[in-house]
């Protein structure tokens, strides 16, 4: 059958030494892009002529946040996959998936905050992308609080793939109403914490930064990937041939 | 040329970190019984509840007539009953009601169909008692009739003769065999004798390791 | 005798199923009246807590009135949905239910319709006497009825899915909020947007329609996830 | 270098955010190495056991 290259193709060990080989294709450019990243941002861009530097948050608030979506909804592919085809190696990528996602998103939150502050004057505004990004941060708890709850490893992958797709359902649709939300009570004379119009010296270092810390998921999630997928293998003879290395 | 019953080949099954099942395997033809037995932990529900579809084995394949039943739950789900080692009663429901919703949900019932039934297992005197009064007995006598209302082909039964008395025992066994008369199968996991003669009775033994 | 070859010939339909099923949930709620008052008396004390909270006057208290209606209506209906699918998991009847050979989805639409009618329907009936006593005009209350009899069903649906993920566990009842409350604020967004329209006497038409439409979706897809929830927690 | 560290008044806000976000990345990497090196102590301890079975 047809289906034959897709198995062999996802069987644990293939994937397990096909993430170690990986890695370093990914971590290595991804460290590079977020050092070069980092010197354009911070030396390189010109300062914005309403914000000065602190516009320069902005080099690690919008790839955080992006990081945070864009990882939920890996996470909810993966699920999705491992549900329908009962694929062991896509569960291992989804609980891969949510620390990662649940710190980037914490990472998001704190740096909205502290630009909010010099543009708000205030600690934390209900702003419609600060909001979601919040609701966003309670699906990943709830995701690895009932993870974590339920002691049968299968029953705990198949449960809590189930809710991340819920969730993923679930995210626009928060992310709407709470933009409708916000209109209805926007003070007008709130600066809306927004992109500032990016000139391309300071959009380059955006994109740089954000295409690295999608490199650096990835190879983070392969480093991760091969742990959740020894958890979940049962038989011991290409185990003990990977641990022996 | 598929065959008729039940078939399960190799089946592995793992609970957690527990190698449950490992290769059981076994041919269940019409108007078959199949007596599993074993110690406590062997593994004899987790058969019963594999072998029903409930849990989905790690490898190894569950056939009905021929055909991978994982491929068409519903349809397989159509043709079995299983009852485990409790009875599903609502404490608040008399017997007649439990039976009357529990089976309902698969089979049109008439309120004589049921009432003989109830008759049948001997719950007539205490079948508008809500079940919160009934004894353990009793209440496995309300699965009896359950499984008698019921007519599908494949049984599945767990421990059907625990809690009940020498008549009920008896009950069990006349069951079973008008069940294996008409073609039907019976899966039965119990460390005691099944109240049946042993000429009719296959068994498979389950055990540790 | 009958033939044995395929299931009873006289099988039910999905729909004499589910009838049953939502008659039978009914039943053993009213034998048990008790857990059904619960979330209701719940909904009345945190919504007479407010005024005391916060000051007995009208006029303020009209303020605020549509948003703890609907934060008490929600954490009303948090509070009765452990027992949703707990008993049914205990004794078997999920189970029984799982191989009944109907689909699950049908039956676990029945559950849900049932416990909106216990808890949903009852609150948007006393959500009027709680808008009153907090100082909304009794011109609102046609809209507060229909703002929550819709979000309640949209809440039922959504609890369904946080009950059936959390049927494994031992203590469940935190983690069912973290998983529940998320998910249902846009409910709360839009509901809470209704009623406050409704006590200002303004036209509450466009978020009742939003809400209508968050139940519609759930209507089709929630009792799709419970049902795979359900078995699941089977497994 | 001065003006650069004051980050034209902003550097209480700027620098902190820089440093958590920077710190969220380290910590995953760290993270995945010891979540690995679990997942591996676990397998060695199972086979281990599966071998005193045999």
């Amino acid at each position: 059958m047809s289906w034959t290259w897709f198995h062999r193709l996802a069987s644990p060990p293939h994937i397990y030494r096909l993430a170690q080989r990986l890695t370093p294709w990914f971590a290595w450019p991804a460290g590079a892009l977020i050092l070069a990243a980092l010197y354009g941002g911070l030396v390189l861009a010109p300062p914005d002529y309403q914000q000065g530097d602190g516009f320069r948050i902005i080099y690690m608030h919008a790839p955080s946040a992006w990081m945070s979506l864009m990882v939920y909804t890996t996470m909810a592919v993966a699920a999705a996959v491992a549900l329908i085809w009962r694929m062991k190696v896509a569960h291992a990528v989804a609980a891969s998936c949510a620390p990662i996602g649940a710190s980037f998103t914490i990472a998001a939150l704190v740096t909205g905050s502290l630009w909010g502050e010099p543009m708000w004057g205030t600690w934390w505004e209900w702003d419609p992308r600060l909001t979601s990004e919040l609701i966003l941060l309670f699906l990943y708890l709830g995701y690895m609080g009932l993870r974590g709850a339920i002691e049968d490893p299968q029953r705990a992958d198949r449960t809590s793939a189930v809710l991340a797709v819920v969730g993923i359902v679930n995210v626009p649709i928060i992310h709407y109403s709470v933009t409708w939300w916000n209109s209805l009570h926007q003070a007008p004379s709130v600066m809306r914490l927004g992109k500032p119009t990016l000139s391309t010296p300071m959009l380059v270092p955006l994109l740089m930064m954000m295409l690295g810390f999608t490199l650096f998921f990835v190879a983070v999630l392969l480093v991760r990937l091969r742990g959740e997928i020894l958890v979940r293998e049962r038989s011991a003879s290409w185990i003990r041939e990977v641990l022996s290395t | 040329m598929p065959r008729e019953g039940l078939e399960v080949e190799n089946l592995h099954l793992w609970r957690g970190e527990h190698h449950v099942l490992r290769g059981v395997g076994f041919a269940l033809p019409r108007g078959g019984c199949l007596h599993v037995t074993g110690p406590n932990g062997a593994g004899k529900t987790s058969l019963l509840r594999a072998a029903c579809g409930l849990l989905y084995p790690e490898s190894g394949r569950l056939l009905w007539d021929g055909r991978d039943v994982h491929e068409d739950l519903p349809t397989f789900h159509s043709v079995l009953m299983y009852i485990g080692h409790e009875a599903p009663l609502k404490a608040d429901l008399s017997a007649r009601e439990n039976l009357r919703y529990w089976i309902g949900t698969r089979r049109r019932i008439g309120r004589d169909t049921l009432g003989a039934a109830l008759q049948r297992v001997g719950a007539t005197a205490w079948s508008e008692r809500p079940a919160r009064t009934l004894s353990a007995g009793q209440r496995r006598r309300v699965a009896l009739a359950a499984l008698s209302l019921l007519l599908v082909p494949l049984w599945l039964l767990d421990e059907p003769t625990t809690n009940l008395d020498a008549e009920g025992q008896q009950l069990v066994g006349t069951l079973i065999e008008e069940h294996l008369a008409r073609g039907g199968l019976v899966l039965a996991a119990t460390h005691h004798e099944l109240p049946l003669p042993r000429s009719r009775v296959q068994r498979l033994e389950l055990t540790h390791e | 005798m009958s033939d044995t070859r395929t299931a009873a010939p006289d099988a039910a339909s999905v729909l004499e199923a589910a009838r049953l099923v939502l008659e039978r949930d009914l039943t053993l709620a009213l034998r048990r009246r008790g857990q059904l008052v619960q979330p209701l008396a719940f909904f009345v004390i945190v919504t007479t807590l407010f005024p005391l909270a916060i000051s007995p006057e009208l006029a303020r208290l009209r303020e605020v009135a549509a948003g703890v209606l609907w934060v008490a209506a929600l954490l009303a209906s948090l509070l009765a949905l452990e027992f949703l699918f707990r008993d049914d998991a205990y004794d078997g009847t999920l189970e029984q239910y799982a191989l009944s050979g109907q689909p699950l989805t049908g039956l676990m639409f029945a559950k849900t319709a049932a416990h909106w009618l216990l808890t949903g329907l009852p609150l948007a009936l006393m959500a009027p006497l709680a808008a009153l006593s907090l100082g909304a005009p009794p011109d609102a209350v046609p809209g507060i009825v229909a703002s929550v009899a819709v979000g309640t069903i949209a809440l039922s649906l959504i609890g369904s899915i946080g009950a059936a993920l959390t049927l494994g566990l031992r203590r469940s009842g935190v983690l069912l909020a973290l998983l529940t409350l998320p998910l249902s604020l846009p409910v709360l967004i839009f509901g809470a947007r209704a009623s406050e329209l409704a006590i200002h006497g303004e036209p509450y038409v466009a978020p009742l329609e939003l809400l209508a439409a968050l139940a519609v979706l759930g209507i089709t897809l929630a009792p799709l996830a419970s049902a795979a929830a359900v078995r699941i927690s089977l497994e | 270098m001065r003006e650069f560290l004051d980050m034209g008044g902003y550097a209480a806000f700027v620098w902190p955010s820089y440093a958590v976000t920077l710190a969220v990345v380290v910590l995953n990497i760290v993270w995945a190495r010891s979540s690995l090196a679990r997942s591996r102590a676990a397998a060695r301890r199972r086979l281990a056991a599966a071998g005193a079975d045999a």
